[in-house]
Parts: C-alpha cells; structure tokens; sequence
C-alpha cells in the first residue's frame, strides 16, 4: 500500500469571510457565518457536520448558484456539484441525462454514447441506461446523478451527500469509483456526508462544521495511505474520533432545538 | 394590374350591383376596356369605409353615412360619389297599438348602429314630433342601437317595440307581426331618398377613367334590366344572395321589401345634404370642416353615359 | 395466479392471520370505450332534454328549434358539397393561421421569456394585446394586407400569437428552480440553458396551454371571415353570420354544433400531447394512469 | 465588511493561492425602477418611431395618424367625464362578469377534474365551448336574458367561464404525481384531497392562467356591449363602435390604448400573484429573485 | 435492561404471493416476483436490500398506491408510508405539514397546533416550525416527514429510508424517538434502511432483499433486549453477518450491472 494522490493537480477553492443569511428583519437566519475555506488543487476534502447546520448552503455558494452576503468565493477552474437531491431531467433518459452533461462540456457527439454507458457501466447500471429517472430507485437515480456530475470534468467537484441513498456494498463499489477516477483526473473534492467512516476513507481532511452559525470547528489531515479499507484500525479510530466530535456538537444544540421558542 | 376592384353587400338594398355582379355586367363591360373586375362583399359598414379610405377597393356601393363618414375624415381626399342607385327602403316598423307618434313615448326602438342613416333619420324624426331621444338610449323614446339580426329577435320575443331598419328586415319585422309607422319615402320630397351610392377612389378616377366608365355602365345596364323585367332582376338579386351566403332570403321578404325601393342613377345630392345636416343637428356628424361636400360627387363620366344612353343629365 | 387485491380497513383492528383477502374486482375493461362512453351518455342525455324543452312549447320553433330540426339541417348541410368546401376554407386557414401564430407567438414568449429586460418591457403588453377584440384590428388589416386572405391571417395571428406567447411564459415561469440551478452547474447559459433544459421542462405546460391559443385563433378567425365575403369562397364564419343575420336559428344551431365539434377535437388532440409528454415522464396524473 | 465576490474561472487551471479575489459589483439598486424603466422605455422607443412613420407620409393622417393626434385624442377624451363613467361602466362589467366567470368556471373545472366521469363527458365540450364566437351566443342571451345587462352577462360569462375551467384543469393535472400519492397516504380522498392538497398545489398555474381568462371576458365584453345598449348607460363598448362607424382613426386608436392599458395592469396583477405564490413556496425562477 | 414490546399491539401486514411488473412486452421489469410476508400486529421489521432491489415498490404496494400485478395485500388498519423522498407540501410551514395529517387523521382543531408543535420538538425543530420546506435543510424535511408519518397514528407505519439524511447523532436521537413512540403505540412497523447497524439497532426482525425480481432471501430475528445501543456487541455481530449476506447479494448481480447488455 502506498500513499497514492493525484498525478496531476488542478482546481483548488478558497473561501475568505463568506457568510449568508436568508430572509430579513425578525425572521432572518444565518445559515453561514464568516467562513474560511482553502482546498489545495487536487485535493479531497470531506465535510461532516450536524443536519441543517450548513453545509448545502456552503456547497451551493462554492458552485455560484447563491451570492454570499459577505466575502469572496475563488475556485481555479470549472465547478460540478452534485445536488443533495439528485436532480435528474424526467424527458430524458439515464444515457440521456449523462450525455446531456457531455455535450455542455464540449464532447463530440460521436463520443458522447459510448463514454455514457462507460460512465453509467462504472456506477452499476448498465442495464439501465435507457430507464427515465421515474423508472428508476432512488439510489438507482443518485448513481445517474453520481455519472453525470463526473462526466462534466470540472476542475473542482463538490457532492453533497452522494452516496446517502446506497446500500453499504453498493456504497463501497462507489468509495473505490471516485477514488480512481479523481486519482485519475486529479480535481479538488469538497465532499458533504453524514457517514464519518466515509469521510475518513476517501479525504485528504476531514472538515466538521458547526451550526448557528455555519462554521468549521475542527479540522484533520488523514494520512492513512491509500487505498484504505473502511475496516481498518486507523480508519476505525479515525472515525470514532470525529463521530464524538460530531456528537458533541450536536448536542449542544440540542436543548434549544427541542423546546419550542 | 389590370383588375378592378368592386365592393358591396349581399343585401337587398344593393340589388344593382347584385345584378350587375349576377348577370356578369361587369366582367363584360370592363373586358371591353382591357380590365377584369374582382367583386367583394363587405360583411360591415365600418369594414367598407376602412376599405374605401384606405384604397383597397377601388369602386364601392355605399350607403350615404359611409360615404359622408368617408369624405370628411379624409378631408375629402379619399371618396367620390360617382352615381346614384337605391333609393328608400326604410321603415319604422312597430307593434300593434302604437297607432301614432304619441304612443312612442316611453318605446324601445332599435336603429342598426349609433350614428348609422337610420338611427339618424329616426332621431331626426322623432325631433320633428316632438320627442327627445338622447345618444345614450335616454329620452322620450330609447333609442337602441343592435346588429338587424338581433333587433329583429328582440321584436319577435317583445324586448323592443319597434326598429327602424333598412330592408329586408324591415320586411320581416312586418312578417314578426310589426306594423309600418313610418315609410321614410313619406319623409321626402319626392319620396326619395339616399339609400345606397356608387362611390369611387379620386385616384381611380384620375388614373383610369376609362375603367370607371366601364363600371358604370355596368350600373347602368343593370339598372335598366331592374326597369325592364323587375321580376327577372328580383330572381336575380335572390341568386346571387344565395350565392354569396349561403341563405335563401324568403321570396316574400324579397318581395315586400322590392316594392319599398326605387333603383335610378341619380345620387340625389340635395337628399344626400339633408341627410348630412340631419345627422349634424342631432350631433351624429364627425366633428370636422366641410366645404358643404363641394368635392363629394363627380358625375362627368356618368353624365356622358346617361347622355349616351339619351337620358337625363344629373347634377350634385 | 391469484387475483390481484389490496384491502385496508380503515378501523384501527389488528389484522386477524385467518381472515381471507377480500376478492376486489380492479381488471382492466377497454380503455377506449370506457373514454368515449360517457361522451356518447352526456350527449345522449343533454339531445333528449333540449328535446323535452322544445316540444314543452317554452319558445316557438322559429327561436329554439328542436335538436331533429336542427340534426335535421346539420345533415342537410352536411349533404351539401359547398358545405364541406367552406369548412375545409376555414379549417385551412385555421390551421394555417394558428400555425403561424404558435411560431410567432413561441417566438416571441421565448425572447420575452429569456430576457429580463424584455420581460419588463413587453411582458404585459402581451397580455395586453390579447384582450383587444378583434374587431378592432379590421382597419389595420385592411390598411397593411388589403382585403383578402391575408387581411383574415393578420387578424387570426394577432388574436392568437399573444395567448401562445403568454403560454410560453406561463410555462417557463413554472419550470421548477432546482432545473435552472442544474443548468447552471452543468454550464447551461442563455439559449444553451433554453435549449436543453428550460423548454423540454416547459413542454407538457405549453402544449396544454396551446388549446387556449387555438380557442383565439378560431376566434379571430370567426371575426375575420366577417371582414369580406370572397365570391365563390365563402366561408364557415360567413355562412354563420348570415345565418344569424337571416334570423335562421336552426342553420345557427347547425353551425355552433360544426364549430364545437371542431373545438373539442382540437382539444383532445392538443390534452392527448400533453397527458402522453407527461406520461413519458413519469407524471402523469393517477386517474389518467388508471383510464 | 468585505464586499461579497464569487469568480469561477473557465479555463482548468489550478488556484494560485497568492491571487487577489476579484471584485464584483452586485450591490442591489432600487428594484422598483429597474423594473418601471425598461417599460417606459420600450413605450419611448415605439412613440417614436410611430411618429416617424406618421411623419414619413407613408399613409394618410386620416389612416395612420401620429401619435400627437392620438394621444391628444386620448386625453381630450379624458378631460370629458362621460368617457370615465363609460369606462367605469365597462370595468364594473368586466370585474362582475369575470368574477361571475371565474366562479362558475373553477366550480365547473373543479367538478370536472374531480370526476373521472364528468371529465370525458364534457371535459373537450368545455374547450369546445371556448372556441365559440361570442356573436353566436347573442341570440339566446337575448332569448333568456332579455335585452340588459343580464344578456351582457351572459356573454362575458360564456366567454370567460371555460377558460376558467380550462385553467383548473390544466393546473390540476400539473400537480406532481407525488403530492396524489401523499394524499393518499394521509387520507384524503375526494374533496378532502382536493381541498387540502390538490387546489393548493396548483393554485399558481391556475392564478397565471386567469389571465387568459380575463382576455376571454373583456373580449366577450366589448362584443356584448355592441348588442346591447341599455338607456342612459353608453359603455367603452360602443364608443369604440362608434369611433368604427365613424372611421375615426384616432378615436379608435386612443380606446385601443385604454383598452391595452387596462389589459397590461391586470395582467400585472394576475402575474404578481402568481409570482408571489411561487415566491412563498421557494419555487421563483432565478430572475424573479433577483428581479 | 429488559426485553420491551408494545404494550398493545395493533395493525398487522400481510403479503401474499404478490408481485409487480412494470411496462408491457420487451420492456417489462419485474420489480417484485412472488413474494410473502407477514407482518404480526405491533412487529417491528427492518428491510435491507441493494439498490434498487425492489424495497420502494413492496412498501408502495402495501400501502396501497399501486396494485398489485398479482396477489393479495391485507392490512389490520390505516396505513401510513413516509417516502423515500421527503415529500412536504410547500405552501405549508412545517407545523403545517404536521397539522395536516393531524386534521385529516380527525384531530380537533383546537389540539392540532400544540400536538404538531410537540411532535416537531420532539424530532429536534422546534426552533423550525414556522419555516417552509424550502427554508430548511434535507435533514430538516426529512425529520418533518418523520414527525408527519408519527402525527398520522396509523396501525401499520412504513418507512422507507427515513433517516437517510440525518447526521449519527440526530440519527440515534430519532430511534430513540421512533422507538419510544413505537413501543407506546403498539404500531406494525416496516422499516426500510441501508444502515444495517440501524436495522439491527430497531427491530425485532431484520429482512434482506434480493434483486431481480425482488424477494426474500433471508430472515433473521433479533433477540437482543431493548433498548439497544449501536456499538453494542450482540448487535454489531448481528449487522456484521446482516452486512456480509448483502455483500454477497449484491455481488452476485454485479457483473451484469457492470457491463452493458
Ligand atoms: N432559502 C432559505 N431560506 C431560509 N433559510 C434557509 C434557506 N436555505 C437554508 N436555510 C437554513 O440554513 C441552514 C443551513 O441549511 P443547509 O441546507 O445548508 O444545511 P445542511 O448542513 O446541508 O443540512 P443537512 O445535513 O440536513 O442537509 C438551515 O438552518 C436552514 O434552515
Ligand atoms: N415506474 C416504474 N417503471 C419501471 N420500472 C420501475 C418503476 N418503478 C420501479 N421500477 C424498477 O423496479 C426496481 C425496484 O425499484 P425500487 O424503487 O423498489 O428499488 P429500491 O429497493 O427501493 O431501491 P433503492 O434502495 O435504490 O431505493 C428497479 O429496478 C426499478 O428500476
Ligand atoms: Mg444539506
Ligand atoms: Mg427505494
């Protein structure tokens, strides 16, 4: 086993004194409060942190769906994201959601078929390439939005969650997938999920974030060589490390989130 | 281009151009000058006059408020009356127990539209007896403006006690049960009245005259054949309505409503002034200067044919 | 195979492990006749009412004919060659008008849609213009086409363009955010994000909303075909108004049934397109998946 | 405070983490004036050029007159007070017989969508009945109504009523597949369904296609109001008539722009509301929030 | 610790012979082949399964949105299903989505508005209740959902994935929020997961679910006593042998998946 990383590094996303709020007046929330970010270029970070505590919102300002209220937001190259709720396009097909997300970024057209069903071969659906997303499971749908969000190439990838609705040997053929392919191509990862052990097997850093508002709390350099097994013992211990962390976090917010106010 | 345009209604009122059109009069006549004609009929009497100000027809049958609608908004730049060719009828048709004008007050009458020839001789007339009848329906008497078809259902199921329409439908009020209270012959000197003119573009007159002349002397012909065999021309103006809607007019209706009218070229300018002034007093008239309709009528070319024909000259 | 069946008893009653599943007839009879069943069963009902009304004597005949009287003239219509010829007239430039008007008109929704600077300037003047009644727009036909066939289509096209437009932007309006966030992760801007995302998720939206601009254009139309009576070519809205001017009530009624039959094919096809797009992807509404 | 930025560079090339972060202005003006200028604008740009074709003598003042001769048309008549009291007639009607149109056409749309049955009976005939020329459904406004505003009502409601309908039927069968589901998963059926789940759920589509409804009925409006004049009442309806009769350009020109203006605010207000039903539910387009 | 149950078991599920078959002729899948389960009133069941395994489309049937293609589905009572995909309704704040399964299940109105609030409390919003769905976060919706699905009292209760997108923390405080309720209500529980720590940690039978077409190929009933703690050894030797059966089912249609055909 050695500590493998990406050959070639491109990408990188910084983040300087970002905060959002919604609404206005009373009724105005921050979701995210002064937030300091750096991803290296071709490096793989994961983000654990509390439900609602704002990590979506993080990733949706990263990709420029959202202005930040305040700071600046600086990514090194074309941003993908895969949406907490994979968003498929009904009128078209597995292939064709695939393909779509090819020819946007430039792809020939007469390359566009094959290196679909590649794509979707990779995430276990060969099978299903001409299925339309209500034809599908859920999980079936998360892998199609898995194979597009990789087909777009980008220099910086965030998934937000993207693996939550898999089962654990499905999930594992995933963990292994992501990792050759961003080995491979060597982009910036900034990836959301409730799951610790996950966030140990594939990151360079792991990253907890805090909520109320939105900031990282605590930050940790993995340096288990690669591949890892989830099983491992310093994966193991890893994991239970930043799942107290988690809990305490959480719990802090706990009382107030109980009672009504 | 050598194509003529010529316009009118599918109604009895227009039964010259009816015939003309029927008997094929004016495809020989304007043949023999080198032209062909296209004939069109008009469904309304603002579509008319929108087609004759803006020049998309080049000879027209016309009733006078058009005409004189069209001389005064174009400043007298856009229409010529060029012959003259119905002349009455017009009713005020009514139910039974209105036996004189008195018995009006407090009526329903309807007239085809505000401000049209009988909704202005009906205004005008109800002034000479004495009757208010303001623009807005109020008065003495209520005037109500509605399409002929409507009217004539309002009368047959007693929404409105009486219409002063044109023919046929003053006809069929009659066949509704109406009764005839006023003949708008017997509001004239002479019984006669502008019912229906031939008008023409100035253009036209200027460019081609001789195309002009063909078309009047189609009206002419026609004319004569209405004079010579009433019966045949009635026949006639039946087909062709037929032809050109799809409906058989009923042949008593026909027949009723032929003996109101007279058919002759002349515009009778003088009726035609009356009228104008008429609609003026009851402030019907489009608010613009006119030089007493110096310009209206230009009846050289109609002059030359009916001398030609041995027939007397008329004058505007 | 045992028959398919679902049983829930709405009392909150444990389920006893002995009890037999209720047998619960769900088999599919032919969908195509029980779609036009009750079509045949309204109309049936409704002929045999306005019969009653007619032969009770409320209106004489000549007002409101019976439904033999006017059966009656439709088939004698139907009989006459002139009859299919003006329908076909009509239908033509129905179509031929309602075609242009949806080019124009998605034109238009589309560039008005697209462009928030055009959206402000002429959004409601769409809708603006929809409301103008035709009638007015008879002098400036006249004016611009002269009087003919092309003085019908202007008239046609600017009654039914704005309700197209207006379907555009009602659609596009409805296409859910989380399409134009994934356009723009997957870098679909301006007619690119148009092209691929925004129009298909527009579709079923706009197809069903096309039966309104059809319903204009068939209206204008009935309105331009008052505008001149081409000799030889009369049309289905001439013959209409004569009859109405004619006072033929029957030759009226004969006409509103042609019109109204016209009409409800037309929406059959254009909800058929929408139902069968929303089929495609997965929405279409239970009762339609269960017809 | 730092200014909020965000930049995404294009090209793939890797962050240099020394670089400056550029900055972008995106600091909000005055919403309300973006949104009036564009308008005031386009309205600009078209006085003008219409002033240039009047000028350029390409038709007759009489045919075409310029927009000085219409305007001061338009406000010589609304110096007169019978032209407000025409024009508040005309509103009253309109707002009685659409509200009348959209009551009985939401019912008749609800019932309708509800009853698979009701639905292929007469769910075409209700399209059908849209494609129907107002001027047809004269003789028997007149035939039950008597000549008065009842008959003028009439007419509105017919011509607005199934466009209504159609409205809640196309909303109705836009709602997602999976708030049905829901709502059978949490006992409603029927009109509790409906109630509950269905009306909301399509409230917005519905909302945005009242407009088309209102177009239906000011529509049918002017037409009636040709029909019937009703003592002492004189209505926009036949002031634009006789404007026609009298081949009075400018006169018809200044009740078209009324007719226009009325027409562009109400849409405003139908897509206003739709927009902040939208809003509320987190479903406004990108440009709308930014808007 | 001891062995709890229900106190007065209600509902009860019964499966048989049912199976379910999409589209028509070359295109036909078939979800669902054949399958029999029973449910006893007041039993806690857990399935696992790979993706797209059939799991959705059993607990869709029994709740009665599909027919079946054939057999028979019995329920002992309301049927209440939460979606895989948090379905809430926007135009309501999430106390309303909670009212609504109140007022439609017949609560008067008067208790409505504390009940929802209570219910919301207890799945940790109660800070949240006024927000709509498109203010919160995926965890948040789903945690509505959850509330709502408890709200409706239903005699058989199936969820499909419900805590799917919960952090580990609020994760444990939602079993021990459905457990609790559980064990008060007496309710039949079908409970779709692909945490099988989390299905061992639940209920009192675990089911795995082979794919193509979906069945039953393992039933397993789980002893140890309640309440149960994740990291306790019984159950992590349980969801290891649970997890191992996985692997090996979704494996054995692995290559098929892989490679197109
Ligand atoms: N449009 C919005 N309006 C108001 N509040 C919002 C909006 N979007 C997000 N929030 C709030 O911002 C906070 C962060 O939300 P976000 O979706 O980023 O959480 P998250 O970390 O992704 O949670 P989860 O793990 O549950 O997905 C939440 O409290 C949420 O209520
Ligand atoms: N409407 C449909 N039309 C065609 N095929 C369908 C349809 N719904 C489901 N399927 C198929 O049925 C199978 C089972 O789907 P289901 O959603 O039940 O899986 P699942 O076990 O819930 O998976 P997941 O864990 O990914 O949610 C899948 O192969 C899917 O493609
Ligand atoms: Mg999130
Ligand atoms: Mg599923």
């Amino acid at each position: 086993m050695s500590a493998a990383a990406p050959t070639a590094a491109r990408g990188g996303l910084r983040l300087r004194g970002v905060s959002k709020s919604f609404g206005r007046g009373d009724s105005q929330v921050t979701a995210l409060g002064d937030l300091d970010l750096d991803v290296a270029p071709g490096e793989f970070v994961a983000v654990v942190g509390g439900s609602g505590c704002g990590k979506s919102t993080m990733l949706t300002l990263a990709a420029g769906l959202e202005t930040p209220t305040t700071g600046s937001i600086d990514a090194g190259g074309k941003v993908a994201l895969m949406f907490q709720e994979s968003t498929l396009l009904p009128w078209l097909t597995a292939a064709g959601n695939v393909e779509l997300a090819l020819q946007l970024r430039g792809v020939p057209t007469a390359e566009r078929g094959a290196l679909a069903r590649q794509l979707l071969g990779r995430v276990r659906l060969g099978r299903h390439v001409d299925k339309r997303p209500h034809e599908m499971s859920g999980g079936m749908r998360q892998r199609v939005a898995l194979a597009r969000v990789l087909a777009q190439d980008a220099a910086v990838v965030l998934m937000d969650e993207p693996l939550g609705a898999l089962d654990a040997m499905t999930r594992d053929q995933m963990h292994d997938l992501i990792e050759e392919v961003w080995l491979d191509a060597g982009f910036s990862v900034v990836f959301v999920t409730h799951n610790v052990r996950e966030a140990v097997r594939l990151a360079d850093r792991t990253i907890l974030m805090g909520a109320r508002p939105g900031r990282i709390i605590h930050e940790q350099r993995i340096q288990v060589p690669r591949p890892r097994a989830m099983e491992s013992a310093p994966c193991v211990a890893l994991a239970a490390d930043l799942t107290q962390r988690l809990r305490e976090e959480v719990a802090r917010h706990d009382e107030a989130d109980y009672f009504e106010i | 281009d050598d194509g003529v345009s010529i316009g009118y209604f599918p109604t009895v009122t227009h039964a010259p151009a009816l015939v003309a059109d029927g008997e094929g009069l004016f495809d020989d006549r304007l043949a023999e000058v080198g032209a062909n004609a296209t004939t069109q009929s008009f469904r309304a009497g603002p579509e008319a006059l929108q087609a004759v100000l803006a020049g998309s027809v080049d000879i027209a049958y016309l009733g006078p408020n058009p005409a004189v609608t069209a001389y005064l908004q174009s400043s007298g730049d856009a229409v010529r009356v060029i012959a003259g060719s119905t002349s009455g009828g017009a009713s005020l048709v009514v139910r039974p127990g209105i036996e004189d004008p008195a018995d009006l007050r407090g009526a329903r009458l309807a007239t085809p539209q505000l401000g049209n020839t009988q909704d202005i001789a009906l205004r005008h007339w109800l002034t000479a007896q004495g009757l208010t009848a303001t623009e807005d329906g109020g008065g003495d008497v209520h005037v109500l403006p509605q399409p002929n078809s409507a009217a004539v259902q309002a009368f047959r199921t007693g929404q409105i006690d009486g219409a002063w329409l044109p023919e046929p439908f003053a006809s069929r009020l009659v066949e509704a049960g109406g009764r005839v209270l006023v003949d708008e012959r017997d509001l004239w000197p002479g019984g006669r009245f502008v019912t229906t003119t031939v008008v023409a573009h100035p253009d036209v007159l200027a460019e081609h005259p001789e195309r002009v002349q063909a078309v009047l002397e189609a009206h002419l012909d026609a004319l004569a054949l209405i004079d010579d065999d009433p019966a045949a021309a009635r026949d006639t103006v039946a087909a062709q309505i037929t032809a050109l809607t799809g409906q058989d007019l009923d042949p008593a209706t026909l027949a009723s409503a032929w003996e109101t009218m007279d058919f002759g070229p002349d515009p009778l300018a003088g009726a035609l002034r009356d009228a104008a002034a008429h609609a003026d007093a009851v402030g019907l008239l489009p608010d613009k200067p006119h030089d007493d309709f110096a310009r209206l009528w230009d009846l050289a070319l109609l002059n030359d044919a009916l001398a030609a024909r041995g027939l007397p000259a008329v004058a505007a | 195979m045992t028959r398919p069946t679902t049983s829930r008893s709405d009392v909150a009653e444990p389920l006893d492990p002995a009890e037999e599943p209720l047998a619960d007839d769900a088999a599919a009879r032919p969908a195509r006749w029980r779609r036009a069943l009750p079509i045949l069963l309204a109309t049936g009902i409704f002929l045999v009412l306005w019969q009653v009304v007619s032969w009770s004597g409320w209106k004489p005949e000549y007002l409101l004919p019976g439904p033999t009287v006017v059966l009656g003239e439709l088939a004698r219509l139907a009989s006459e060659p002139s009859f299919w010829v003006a329908l076909g007239r009509t239908l033509t430039r129905a179509v031929v008008g309602f075609a242009l008007a949806v080019a124009i008109g998605t034109a238009i929704g589309l560039a008005t849609a697209r462009s928030r600077l055009l959206r402000s300037a002429i959004g409601s003047l769409v809708t603006g213009l929809q409301t103008m009644p035709s009638v007015v727009w008879f002098p400036l036909a006249i004016l611009l086409m002269g009087l003919g066939e092309q003085a019908i289509m202007f008239v046609v096209v600017l009654g039914a363009a704005p309700s197209v437009a207006n379907g555009v932007l009602t659609g596009v309006d409805q296409v859910p955010p989380a399409y134009h966030r994934l356009g723009d992760v997957l870098g679909a801007r301006g007619w690119t994000l148009y092209r691929h995302i925004i129009i298909p998720a527009a579709l079923p939206s706009y197809v069903a909303g096309l039966s309104q601009g059809w319903a204009f254009a068939w209206r204008s139309l009935m309105a331009g075909e008052l505008l001149v009576v081409i000799p030889g070519a009369i049309a289905l809205g001439n013959r209409l108004s004569f009859a109405q001017e004619f006072g033929d009530a029957a030759g009226l009624m004969a006409y509103m049934i042609v019109i109204l039959v016209v009409g409800m094919l037309a929406d059959t096809a254009f909800s058929a397109a929408a139902r069968r797009l929303r089929e495609r992807r997965g929405l279409a509404t239970p009762a339609e998946r269960r017809a």
